[in-house]
Parts: structure tokens; sequence; C-alpha cells
């Protein structure tokens, strides 16, 4: 008996050898495949030439479909008109020619009298290739990455492979778990296997599958196992049946599981950007009681001048500006140093939006203190014109703004995607939270700032300059706008008018958590986000339900199947609501003023 | 005496502008442009116009059009569909223009439509549009449905593709796209519950329409990248976008960030030109396809030759808020190219500016060699021409992969495909 | 002994923490002149503010009328429903309708229907230009009829808006502080004014000018209000004499003046 | 200038603009003087001024801000275009006799709430009855809470966004993005006939003349009065007696009413009416035109929305890329230093000739330099 776990293992590993070695005598060697696969008209039949490489260990096959992949590999025009395939190897001279070896052979090209032939790049054609070739390259790649060093890798073999339910390949997956130690690949090897042997013919391994699928939980065979379902029934296999039913149970509720912890890092992610842009607002219209229109166009004034550093740390940028070019300089910087462009444009972006606050502060807002409405409205020109100062120095296109890699990417956890944008975003409002909080509450600024939103004439009775205070207030506003700008050109688009699809959303949210409460912007932000969030992702679901409300009932389905849409709508007229219910929003900074 | 009339009962005594300007009319054919050179869509349109001036340059260096120089009467639609069908009076009523090159939108062309009709104007109409029109002073120089949509999901079935989910701007395009892509793909053979997106059904269960639909300048698709993610976590699948302007940007960007990748899931775009790549991460877009009747990339004599020309204008050009750098060339650009070409020929043909003539030359049928290849005009006004699939490069040019020639442009394509 | 007018009866009311008034306990008869003191801070406003619905108290009851099975809880009703029930309010500082001539003032105010469509289709018979032109003589702005109320000096406007009281005709008038802001002779006038309403209505006074305080509660009650609380109650020289009375109110003793 | 006096003149200016807009304008259309283009862009024009007219009777006259009332003018346009769309019978692209977006939304039948709209008293009484529902549902509940000055700004706005994305939906069955267009008929008259759009212009100058005379007689009644009290100073009005919120609401529903007639007038002499008509923005352009115009007083409106809507269409054309320039700033400039608007232009001139006159007068007076002239130098 306790021979019985050696034995497959050395079948298995007979049969991968075996494999790998059984390729017909006479027939074409790896590098003569690939040669015809480059040659090949036909789509198809290059597929074909691929698969034909499957499984074989020729080393020369991984650099060479690689160098396919990354348009490296040429296609040579002799004098006589054969197109031969080639990868230039050697150094480069002068003249920028190098030596070429032939894929069929690995021979060096040579000319008709045998001395080696020197090309130049630009004069080659790259072997085109489409994304249905390099899936069938990376198939044959992924093989091979069964034994890749980092684990990442080798899952994604893998799982290709399971999803592709190749039988034959079966094997090499058992073999690779019996030695794999990391357990998540071990996860997706299990899985796999068990995804490929749904198409045993026997019964009994079936059966196996399934029971391993429903205890794998696994997503990714939703599908597969929909299917099996329908073939048991069909054949009449009762005991299938029932295991493949009740493995899809387990994915189900694995899957609402997913769904709801899902939808929550989805609602704080979309509370922590409406966080992030209302908290501007929540010291200008909440404190100073500004209504500052332009609002947006400051977030925009962040955002586009993490685009400024962005190009900076780049090759630079030249702005026009009614018929006056400013050329800007780059500092050309290239791989981890430009990475880091994005750390530098945060306080910058804050310092830009603030200038152009305080600018504002100073030239319009000042007269308009005592006049709110008026401030609106003003604002709401000056928003115009900025819209379109920004439109004619970078363009009405929107700009590139590339994210760093240390934002883009994600973390799976439990098949719970959290993407490195969104952690960042949701760590960072935490942060500029607990910023502000310092500087309101601990900095001598704070104090000025609240006594003179306290009560103005007596704050400049004390010998407060209000003056100064409503500046840097404004300032420290727009800047937080100007941060808020750089975060969103990570998530969003970077235009000249990406402000406006922010500006009612953070009224919105100062709005109902009272104006005034940085407490209640914070709650607000998070409640509606969370709300946003879970109508989105349920009401689809609840959709079905709505069907019975005589005569409109097709109609209100329809509505909450359009989620994006109607979640919004009912957020919206649930504030409104709200309001009806809390006047003054959640937290009440209560006035005795008559004409409050 | 009339004008000074007129100006004198106007309210604010403003100038008429530029309707007053002399126009000799002996050696000169008014042409008007009507697109959006302020507001939301001006960032489309405005290349729209350039190369339109390009093109009449181009025309009238050689001689006009029957011996008359091409005059342009420019005007600004401002992304206000209400100004579109005012400037459209004006260009007809008061410019008396010969012809109209323009609009983006279906909602502009929507609005324009029956001052067009009513006055027996003739508007060359160059964008990718749903279909389900057919009026007689338009030439639809746009790609019809089945030059774009269908033959992309011809490329995807070819490639093994065997899941589709649908997404879309909630507009008519979009419905209208989706509506069609369903049909042709039940009419293929796929599985209804592999289509994605979700349906909506009428009163009796009939789907009526199919996609997921978000608003315009939507920022947030956490929700639907998610749900694509299940969608795609078997396999074999690909997403069909419709979706239009910045809304791309969040939905890349979140697409890469949620792991999928062309190579996995693929997503073809059909709003995503040259134009439109140059706002967006092209990092994370590498390998997405795109499905046109023109791409800069085309490797013909003709193409290379057009591209070289309009930059050569674009530097020498001193037209008032022109963009010189980085420009690049476009299907919208071309068509609209084209469409100045055709109607050239056109009027050629006919001897006559008369829109009932033009258009009678027209419909019987003219070729024209355009960058994208040959072109030939259609009985039912629009154009028979070739479509090409590509898939994005980081440097924001599509690389062709696919092409498919002289597809014939049908705008009814409702009903069409019979389910197997 | 009637029943009172307005009785209030145990009613607290506190901001945020801030006790403005405690266990209240104060009724009025009818034609009754009565003047209310206290330091500042002691909830004179906030005791009018729920008097007129302007806030709600936390506790207690605020009832209105002389019948008591007919009387009105004024806790329930909102501001314009109590002024309708007839108590009118003049307030600290001077409210009127800036953007309004004198005589635009006086017909808002003008006792009769206040519902939009019967504001939609008013018109003002002779009586009721009568009773404005005595209302305006009353007040001396007959001169200035059609001027803006905003143009008017700050005693001028104290002066309409006392009109506009009157023109509204209540059973009781809420007056705060009358005279702030006026010469000694319109102090005086106006000291005579309010003896004289005494009887047909019922008047609350708020008051600082002791000087005033003097020449109204000649007769009348003179209530003294301290931390939200009535701190004693009596005639004018009995509270002047009383030791509590002079220990808060002249800031003398521990308690002060806040 | 005695007050009869002046009451005179504004009957006789009243009178002559009258007389101006509604009969001899389309006199001279009617002989080609005015082109056509011309008349359906005045016809525009005066539609917006209706819009303005409600935006003031709130703004100027109440005090309250509303940036909604595009959206109960695009309710308006959309009850009638409703009626419009049905009088293109089979006209249509798809030549069904169901309006053409419902053929591609896959609809053989029309749904039920359209088929009332084939009448068009039916049509007229939704145009009065849906934007006035919608304003007083959303009255009522606002001026209920108390939701005031900033606040009320911000919510109607949000109302508006809320509204217009729900009509961008196509499953609304109202157009989706594209909204109504391709109008036929009214009342069994040819919309591209030019004398329809004569009577549309006549008809819709004559509403403005009605808005125009309603709301000068509503400002000299009480109820005006009210209106105007609560405008500056409204807890007054409410220890005053006046149920303040009744009185917001009615004038809330009114000027809604008022901007939904414009609405309705405007959809067929446009001939479109979509849901970008009610986005913020829009509602914000008639606040300008208000601001610009003079807001509180009665002509202010009508002269802003002709005369900022006239530059729009000179500029947009004339310099494309400037115009949001010139609007933004131009409306910082008059609420900075012309809040009274155009209106308040002849008065403020005057004012400050009177002040020169009188400066220049003292000058001659006192003929070595004046200290003050001296400053003035400086």
């Amino acid at each position: 008996m306790d021979l019985l776990p050696v034995k497959p293992l050395a079948c298995i590993l007979f049969f991968v050898a075996a494999c790998a070695y059984l390729v017909p005598a006479g027939a074409a060697t790896p590098r003569e495949i690939i040669a015809r696969a480059v040659l090949a008209e036909d789509a198809g039949a290059k597929r074909d030439f691929i698969g034909q490489l499957m499984g074989q260990a020729d080393p020369a096959i991984a650099p060479l479909l690689e160098a396919w992949r990354t348009d490296a590999l040429f296609i040579f025009t002799a004098t006589d008109g054969a197109k031969i395939p080639v990868v230039l190897t050697g150094e480069r001279d002068e003249a920028g020619t190098q030596t070429a070896a032939r894929i069929d052979t690995g021979a060096a090209l040579t000319a008709a009298n045998g001395q080696p032939l020197r090309l130049v790049v630009a004069d080659l054609a790259a072997a085109d290739h489409t994304s249905s070739l390099r899936r069938a390259m990376k198939a044959v790649l992924d093989l091979a990455d069964l034994a890749a060093s980092e684990p990442a890798k080798r899952i994604k073999a893998i799982l290709t492979i399971g999803l592709a339910q190749d039988a034959e390949k079966l094997p090499a997956l058992q073999a690779r778990l019996a030695i794999e130690p990391e357990e998540s690949v071990r996860r997706a090897l299990r899985e796999s296997i068990a995804l490929a042997q749904l198409k045993d013919d026997r019964d009994a391994i079936k059966l196996a599958a399934l029971g391993e699928l429903k205890e794998l939980r696994s997503l990714a065979s939703t599908d597969f196992l929909t299917r099996s379902l329908k073939e048991s029934e069909a054949a009449g296999k009762p005991a299938l049946a029932r295991a493949a039913r009740e493995a899809l149970r387990s994915v189900e509720s694995h899957r609402s599981f997913v769904d709801f912890f899902g939808t929550l890092f989805r609602g704080v992610s979309l509370g922590s950007i409406l966080l992030v842009a209302a908290l501007g607002l929540a010291i200008t219209f909440g404190l100073m009681r500004v209504i500052n229109m332009a609002h947006g166009e400051m977030i925009a004034v962040g955002a586009y001048t993490t685009y400024l550093v962005q190009n900076i740390f780049g090759t630079g940028i030249t702005i026009p500006f009614f018929g006056f070019s400013l050329p800007i300089f780059g500092l050309n910087l290239t791989g981890a140093a430009y990475q880091w462009y994005f750390i530098a444009a945060l306080p910058l972006s804050f310092i830009a939006a603030a200038i152009v606050g305080i600018g504002l502060e100073r030239s319009v807002i000042r007269f308009l203190y005592r006049r709110p409405l008026e401030s609106l409205l003003a604002t709401w020109g000056v928003s115009l014109v900025m819209q379109q100062g920004l439109r004619l120095m970078f363009g009405a296109n929107n700009v590139q703004v590339s994210s760093p890699t240390y934002l883009s990417g994600n973390w799976l956890v439990n098949d719970i995607i959290l993407g490195w944008n969104r952690v960042f975003v949701i760590g960072f409002a935490m942060l500029i939270v607990f910023g502000m909080w310092l500087v309101l509450t601990k900095t001598p600024l704070g104090l000025l700032i609240r006594a003179s939103m306290q009560n103005r004439t007596m704050a400049s009775c004390m010998g407060v300059r209000t003056e100064r205070v409503n500046m840097l207030t404004f300032g420290l506003g727009s800047g937080l706008a100007g941060l808020a700008g750089a975060f969103l050109s990570q998530i969003g688009n970077v235009g000249p008018s990406l402000g406006q699809g922010y500006i009612i959303d953070s009224f919105m949210v100062v709005v109902v958590g009272g104006v005034g409460s940085i407490g209640g912007t914070i709650l607000s932000a998070f409640g509606i986000g969370g709300i946003d969030q879970v109508l989105q992702q349920y009401l689809p679901y609840i959709a079905p339900g709505l069907s019975w409300v005589p005569g409109i009932g097709s109609f209100l389905q329809n509505l909450a199947q359009d989620a994006a849409v109607f979640g919004k709508i009912l957020v919206l007229a649930g504030i409104i609501l709200f309001l009806q219910w809390k006047p003054a929003g959640l937290f009440v900074t209560r006035s005795r003023n008559l004409e409050d | 005496m009339k004008q000074k009339l007129t100006s004198l009962l106007s309210v604010g005594a403003l100038a008429l502008g530029a309707s007053l300007a002399p126009a000799s009319a002996a050696e000169a054919v008014k042409v008007g442009v009507l697109h959006s050179l302020s507001g939301t869509m001006a960032i489309s349109e405005t290349s729209l116009r350039d190369v339109l001036l390009f093109a009449f340059d181009e025309i009238n260096a050689k001689g006009g059009v029957l011996g008359k120089k091409i005059e342009p009467v420019v005007v600004d639609g401002a992304s206000d569909w209400p100004l579109f069908a005012e400037k459209a009076k004006q260009l007809l009523e008061q410019d008396k223009v010969s012809v109209t090159f323009g609009c983006w939108t279906s909602v502009s062309r929507k609005s324009v439509l029956p001052v067009y009709e009513k006055n027996n104007g003739l508007l060359f109409y160059p964008v990718q549009y749903e279909g389900e029109e057919e009026s007689k002073n338009v030439a639809y120089t746009a790609e019809a449905v089945n030059q774009q949509a269908t033959p992309a999901v011809d490329y995807y079935l070819a490639e093994g593709k065997k899941k589709f989910y649908l997404l879309g701007s909630d507009y008519v395009y979009p419905q209208t796209t989706n509506l069609v892509l369903l049909e042709y793909l039940l009419s293929k053979g796929v599985k209804l519950e592999n289509i994605g997106g979700g349906f909506r059904k009428d009163g009796s269960g009939k789907i009526i329409s199919a996609g997921k639909y978000t608003p315009f300048g939507h920022t947030d698709y956490q929700q639907i990248i998610a749900e694509i993610k299940q969608f795609a976590a078997s396999g074999d699948a690909c997403v069909i976008s419709t979706l239009n302007g910045d809304t791309n940007v969040p939905f890349f960007k979140e697409y890469a960030a949620a792991g999928l990748t062309a190579e996995t899931c693929p997503v073809v775009s059909f709003s995503i030109s040259e134009d439109e790549f140059r706002g967006l991460p092209a990092k994370q877009l590498v390998g997405q396809l795109g499905c046109w009747t023109y791409f800069q990339s085309i490797d013909t004599p003709a193409n290379k030759k057009f591209v070289a020309d309009f930059q050569a204008w674009l530097k020498k050009s001193n037209v008032p808020g022109l963009v010189k750098e980085g420009r690049v060339t476009c299907s919208p650009m071309v068509l609209s190219y084209v469409g100045v070409y055709l109607w050239k020929a056109a009027v050629e043909k006919a001897g006559s500016f008369d829109v009932d003539k033009v258009r009678a030359a027209w419909k019987s049928g003219i070729s024209f060699n355009g960058p994208g290849g040959k072109v030939t005009t259609q009985p039912n006004m629009h154009l028979t021409k070739n479509v090409f699939i590509g898939e994005t490069k980081a440097d924001g040019q599509f690389k062709i992969v696919k092409s498919f020639q002289n597809v014939y442009g049908e705008p009814w394509l409702k009903g069409k495909f019979q389910a197997k | 002994m009637p029943h009172p007018l307005l009785s209030v009866e145990d009613v607290s009311k506190s901001y945020d923490g801030f006790k403005a008034i405690t266990n209240l306990n104060f009724y009025l008869y009818e034609g009754e002149l009565r003047t209310v003191i206290g330091p500042n801070g002691a909830g004179k406003s906030t005791f009018f503010d729920l008097i007129t619905g302007r806030a709600k108290p936390d506790k207690g009851k605020l009832d209105f009328g002389t019948d008591p099975a007919a009387s009105h809880d004024l806790t329930e009703l909102n501001e314009y429903e109590i002024n309708r029930l007839g108590i009118g309010r003049k307030f600290q500082t001077p409210s009127v309708y800036t953007e309004h001539t004198v005589w635009d003032n006086l017909v808002l105010s003008l006792k009769g229907p206040r519902g939009v469509f019967a504001s939609l289709f008013h018109r003002l018979t002779s009586t009721d230009r009568d009773r404005l032109d005595d209302i305006l003589k009353t007040v001396r702005l007959d001169a200035k009829r059609d001027w803006k109320a905003g143009l008017l000096a700050h005693g001028e406007k104290q002066w309409l808006e006392i009109g506009m009281l009157l023109a509204q005709d209540p059973k009781v008038l809420l007056v705060d502080e009358p005279a702030a802001g006026m010469s000694d002779d319109e102090t005086d006038r106006t000291g005579d004014l309010l003896l004289s309403l005494a009887g047909k209505h019922s008047l609350i006074v708020i008051e600082h000018d002791m000087a005033f305080v003097k020449q109204i509660a000649a007769n009348g009650v003179v209530t003294v209000l301290h931390q939200g609380t009535v701190l004693c109650e009596g005639k004018f020289d009995e509270v002047q004499s009383d030791e509590k009375v002079r220990e808060v109110y002249l800031g003398r003793g521990k308690h002060g003046t806040r | 200038m005695s007050a009869p006096t002046v009451r005179r003149y504004e009957l006789i200016a009243v009178t002559v603009i009258a007389l101006l807009l509604i009969v001899v304008v389309p006199l001279l259309n009617a002989n080609g003087v005015i082109s056509h283009f011309d008349l359906s862009r005045y016809g525009k024009y005066l539609c917006y001024a209706l819009l303005a007219i409600s935006v003031d009777l709130l703004w100027g006259y109440t005090g309250l801000l509303s940036l909604g009332q595009a959206l109960f003018f695009t309710l308006g346009g959309y009850m009638h275009g409703m009626y419009l769309m049905r009088m293109i019978g089979e006209l249509g692209q798809y030549k069904k006799p169901i309006p053409d977006f419902l053929v591609f939304l896959g609809w053989e039948r029309l749904p039920a709430f359209w088929e009332p709209f084939a009448s068009f008293p039916f049509a007229m009484a939704m145009v009065i009855l849906v934007p006035g529902l919608v304003a007083y549902v959303f009255g009522y509940l606002a001026f209920r809470s108390r939701i005031k000055g900033v606040y009320f700004s911000i919510l109607t706005q949000a109302l508006t966004y809320a509204a217009s994305i729900m009509f961008f939906r196509n499953n609304l069955l109202l157009g989706g993005n594209n909204g109504f267009t391709d109008f036929k008929f009214i009342l069994g008259h040819s919309l591209a006939d030019p004398a329809t759009s004569r009577w549309l212009y006549i008809a819709t100058a004559v509403a403005v003349l009605l808005a125009f005379l309603f709301c000068r007689w509503l400002s000299k009644t009480k109820f005006g009065l009210v209106q105007q009290a609560i405008r500056d100073g409204e807890n007054r009005v409410l220890f005053s007696g006046y149920a303040t919120a009744h009185f917001k609401l009615f004038i809330f529903v009114v000027a809604a009413l008022l901007a939904a007639i414009g609405g309705a007038l405007y959809t067929p002499q446009v001939g479109i009416i979509n849901p970008g008509e009610m986005q913020a923005d829009k509602s914000l352009e008639a606040v300008v035109w208000v601001a610009v115009g003079g807001r509180g007083t009665l002509l202010g409106p009508i002269i802003g929305a002709f005369s900022i809507n006239y530059l729009k269409s000179w500029a947009t054309t004339a310099f494309p890329d400037l115009w949001l320039l010139i609007l933004g700033g131009l409306f910082v400039l008059v609420v900075l230093f012309l809040p009274g608007g155009i209106v308040s232009l002849p008065a403020r001139l005057k004012a400050a000739w009177q002040k020169l006159a009188a400066r220049s007068a003292r000058k001659d007076r006192d003929s070595p330099p004046a200290p003050d002239s001296a400053s003035a130098k400086s």
C-alpha cells in the first residue's frame, strides 16, 4: 500500500518524459515549426503550427516566441525572393547593422557566397501576430511556465490550462502538484486539475472533481459546472447532477461573499473619492460659507499640475497660449526615478490650486462674503472662464496621465479585487483627514480659522487679521481640491471639464454632512459612496421582484437593470428626502441669528 | 435697405457678422462647416473642421470645383443641439451654402435633419452611427453598424471567443448597436446566457434592450469591472464597448487595475480612434481592439501621402485656434475628407451644384480612392468601403490585424439576423 | 381671579447644553402690561422665541386663551399660526421691510386675511386707509409714507415697527427693547403709547432702561428673569428693593453677570 | 418725475414694444424684409425670455435662486413634444405609426402613457400639469423643511441633474439622449410652412406680453408685497402671520408654469427638445440673462435673454474659442460691478453724470484748485 503514491507519480513522470520525446522521427524541429508558422499566410494555420510546439521541451522555443511577441522577429527577403524568418543577433555597428540568425536552423544568415549578412532593423518587416496567436504562444509558454520561479506566473499558467480543460496536460499538472510547495499555487493546481477532469469519461473521476470544485469554491468553474449539470441531467445521472448542483451552490455562496465584501470595499473607495473631492468644499463652503462653483476647476488645476509634473519628469512639454508657445523642458527621467513623479506632484498640486484659489479669493470672492448667492454666480462665471482657459492651454482633448507602477495592479484577497490605486486613495483620504484635523486643532492658523469662521466681526475686533485668515482658509480649501485632482488623475480622465463631474456630488456630500461639520462630511461621503455601490450591486437582483407592480412593473424592472444610472438617481432623491428629516444635515452647527 | 431695416429691428443692435461679408458669387462656391468648436464635443469635432479646411485648400489649389473656388462658411454648434439647428438654418437660408459638412453626435444630426429636409439641403455626415435612418438630404460617409460592429464580432468569433459582454454609454448609438449585435450573436449560435450586461424586456417578456449602460461622464466603473471579471472567469470572453468619450479613461484604468488584459479578455471599442487615443492611458490599453474603416497605420502610398500632406498643411496654415502639435489622422477625419472629394466628384458628374442633381450623381455610384482605399457611393446614400480591425499599440497607433474589403453600408439591420 | 390669557408652565429650553430657560412659570392676564427685566443672558429673548414659536420648548406647557376649554397649545403651532392667534412681536433690532415704503410696510401688517389667494385679490378699503393714516400719525411718519423703510433713521424704524404691530391689532404685544436707539423725548412718547395700549391689549415689554421701566411699570407688575427662571415678581418698587435682584442685577454678589 | 408720468411713459413704451414684436415684426417677415431665419431666432429668444421671467420671478422678486428652471422649461417642451411626435404619424424613418425611437427600442405598439398625447388639449393640459406637479412636490418638500438660500440653489441643481440623467436614459421611452425631433405638423399645419412659424412666433410674443403683464400686476398686489418682503426678511413676514412657505410654493409653481409654457413654445420653433436642455448649466445660463438684464425688474430678464443670446449667436460664429471666456467674464463683471444689470445703467449713468455735473459746478464756484479735484487726479 505504501508504494501507491509513488507509483502514479512515476507513471506521470514517464508520461511527461514521453510527451517531450515522442516527437515522431523525421518531423520538423521546433525551430522549423516556428519558421513555418511565421511564414504561414492564414491565421488559423499559424495557430496550428504553434499548437504543435505544445509540451516540447526545446529551450529555443521560449526566447523565439518571446521575440515574436515583442516584434523582434523579422522576415528577411532574400535576393531570390525567398522569405526567411530571422532574429537579429550581435552588436550593432556604426551603420546600425547587425548579424542575423535563421529561425529554422539557428545558424547565422549568410549570403549566397557564405558571408554573414548584416541587416538594419528599420529595413525589416516584423513578423505579425494577433491576439489569438499570442494566446496560442502563451499556451505553449504557459506549460513551460509551470516551472517558472515566480508563483504568480505559475498560477497564471496553471489556470490557463485548467480553463482550456486540456486533458492532455493533466499529467503535467499532477506532476507539478506533487512537488509544488506554495499553497496558493497548489490551490490553483487543484482547481485546474478538477476542471480538466470534468471532461473525463469516468463518472467516478467526474464526481471527485465536482467534490473538489465544491470544496475549492472556484469562481472560474461556474460555466463548467453549469454545463456539467446539464450534461448529467441529460444523461440521466442523478448522482453527478446532485454533485454538480451542490458544487454550484457552494460557488454561488462564495460569489455572494465576494460580492458583499467587494461592494463594501468599492463603497469605501468611492466614499474616499467623494471625501477627497468634497473636503476642500467642506472648508470653503462649510466653514467660510462661500459657494465656490469653481471648486471643480480647482480639482482640474490639481490634475493638470500632475500632468505637467509627469511631463517635466519625462521629456518636457510645450504649452500654447493665445498664439505664444511656452516650452517647458523635461528631466528625461526613466524607470524608477520617473515613477516618483506622482509623489512630487502631490505637494505641487496642492500649492498650484492653493495659489489659484487665493487669486480667486482676492479678486472676486472677498467682495461677496455677505452675498452668498452672488458668490455662487460669480464663481460659476469663473468656472466657465477657467474651463475655457484650460482648454486653450492644454487642448480640448483629455491628456494622458499614466499610473506609476506602484499604483497599477491589484491585490487579490479571496477573489476580492483590491486595486492598489483604490487602496491608496482610501489610505490617502485618511491621511488628509488626519492632516486637516491637525491643522485645524493644533496650529495657530487653525485656531484663527475657527475663530473667524464662528464670528468674523468679533475676531477682527480681537485683532485677528480676518482678511488674511479668509485668504489662507480659501487657499487651504482650494489646495485640498488640488490634491483631490492629483488623485483623480489616477482614476479618471484629465480634461478641461474634469471638475464638472464632481461638483454636484461634492456639494451633496457637504450638505448632507451638515455645513460646517468636517465629521459630518466624512460620514456622509462614506454613506453616499456605500449606498451608491450597494444599489449598483444589488438593484439588478431585486429587479425581478418589481415585476408584480401593476402597469409599470416591466418599466421599474428595466429601470433597476440600469443600476449605474438608477442608483445615482435614487441617491439624489434619497438626499432630498433625507433633508426633510434633517434639514441641516447630519451634524447641525447651530446658530441663533435671526436671518440664518 | 433691407439689411438696415433688419438690424434696426433686431433688439440688440449687434452686427450680423459673417453673413454681411460681400460674397464673390461669380468665382466661389459656399460650403458650410458645422461642427462644435467649443463645449464638450469640441474634443472630437475640431479635428474634423481642420481636415475639411485642408481638403478645401487642396482642391482650391488645383482649381476648385467646376472652376469655382470653395469658400468655407465655418460655424460653431457649441455642443448645443438647438444651436446646431439654428446654425443649420443660417447656413441654408442666409448663407445659401451648396453643401454642408458637419455634425458628430447623432443628436446633432437629428436636430439639423428637419432643417435640411425642409430646405432641401445636403449634409455630409462622417461619424460612425447607429443606422436606422436614410434621408435623401444626408450623405452618410459614416460607418454603418455593419461596417464596424458586426465585422468586429466576426473577428472575435474567428478568434474562438464564446462569451460577449456588451457595455455602452446610454444613448442611441450604443443601444441600437447592441440590439443589432444581440440579434447577430444569436444568429451565429451564441447562447443568450453567454451574452453579458443584462437585458431589458417589455411587458410580454420580449427583449427590447441588451447590454450594460452608464450615463455620460460616469466615473465609477468598479462594480461593472467586478462583474466583467466574474463573467470572464471561465475564459473565452470578450467585451464589446460602445462607451463614449471621457468614460473610456476611468473604464480602462479600472480594467487594467483589476488585472484584466487584452489576452485574458479583450475589449473592442467603437469610439476610440487615434484622435481619442491621445487622451487615454496608452500603456493600459495595449492590445485592445478598434474597428474602423481607416487607420493612420494603413500602409499604402495614398495614405502616406495624405498623412504627410495634412501634417505639412497644419504647419503652414494660419487658421486661428489650430493645434499644430502631435496631430494624428483618424477615421472620422478621413471620412470627412473623402466626403469632400465625393461631393466634388458628384458635382462634376452632375455639372451643377444643384442638390437634386448632385444627389442623382451620388446615387449613380461614384468611386474615390481615399487614404483608406476605394470608397463607392450607394443609392441608399451610404458608402461601400473597407473595414479594418486593429490592435492598439503603446505609441497610440493601431496595428491592423484583419481587413474586410468593400463592405456595403447597410443602415437597416434590425431584424435582419435570425437566431439559429 | 380670571383665567390668564397666556400661561407658561414649567417650561425649559436648552441650546447645545446651555440652559436658556429652566422651569419657567409665567402668567399674563388680559389687559395687563407686564415688564420683564433681567441681566444679559437671562433668557428674555428665548422667552419671546418660545411664545412666538421660533423655538420649541424641551418640556413644559404654553397655553393661550382666557377660556380654558378653548385654549391653544402654542407648542404645537408655528410662527405664523401663533401670530394669527393675535400675538405680535417687535424685535430687539428693528426689523422692517427695507425695500418697501413705509406705507407698504403697514399694509403688509394690517389685520386681515393672510392667505395666498386672499393676498392676490386684496384691496384696501377706505376704513383700512383711515386706520393706516391714523397709525402713521401716531408713529409720526405720515410725512415719510412714501419713503423706503431702509432709508429711515434707527429711531424711526423702531417707530415703524411699533406701527406695524399696531396695524396687526394683536391681543398680545411682545415688545423687545422698544426704547433702544431713541432720544429721551421719543422714549417718553413710546412709554405713553404703550401705557395707552394697556387695557385694550395685553403687553409684555422687555427693557433695560430703568427710567423707562419705571415709567411704564407704574401700575403693572415687573418680572425679573435670571438664568432662565423667574427670580422675582412684583411692583416696580418692591422689585427694586429686593435683595436678590440687587445682587444679580446690579452685578454684586456671587452670581454676577455672565 | 412724478409717479403717474412714469406710469404713462411705461405704458407707452410697453405698447410700442409689444406692437413692434407682435405686429410689425411678423408683418415685415410676411413681406420678406425679415428673413425666416431671423424670425425663428427671435421666436427662440422670446421663449428664452419666458424662462428668464420665471427665473426673475423667483430670484429677483422672492430671493429664491432656482437652478432648476431649465428643468420645467424642458418638461413643458417634452409635453408639447409628445404631441408633436404623435403628429408625425407614419412619416418617420420607419414609416410606422409610432415614434421612431420606440421602433428601434423594439416596441410594436405605443406604450399606454403615449396614447392620449394625440390630443392637443390633453398635451397642453400636461404642459401645465406635469411641470406644475413636479414643482409642487419638490417645492412642498423644500419649503416645508425651510430649505432656503444657497441650499435651495444647490438642491434645485441636484434635482435638475437627477432629472437629466433620468431623461438621458433610453428606457424612459422619451427618446433618450436624442429627445424628440423631426416634427412635421402642429394642429394640422405643416411646420415647414413659413406661415406656421410666423404664427408660432406671434403666439410666443403674445405669451411674453401676457407674462409681462401678469408679473406687473402681481408685483403691485399685496401678494407681490409679501413676495418681496420674503426676499428681504423672511422671518419678519413669518412673524406677521404669513405662511411664507405657502407663498413661496405658489410662486415656485407659477414660475415653473411660465418656464413650461416657454418650453412648450420652444419645441416646435426650434424643432428639437432633449435632455441637454435641462442640465444645470442651462439654468445657470438663464440666471446670467437675468443678472445681465437686471434682476428684480420686469424688463430686465427680457432684455437679458435677448442680448445674451444675440451675443451667443454672434460670438460662437466670430470667436468660437473665446465665447465661454466672454460669457463667464461678463457674468463675473456684472455680479461684481453692475448688480442691477443693464436696466440699471441709465440710472447709474444719470447718477454719475449728476455727480460729475455737481463736481464741475463746484469747481466753477471755487476756481482755485479744490482739494477734491486734486485727489481726483491722483
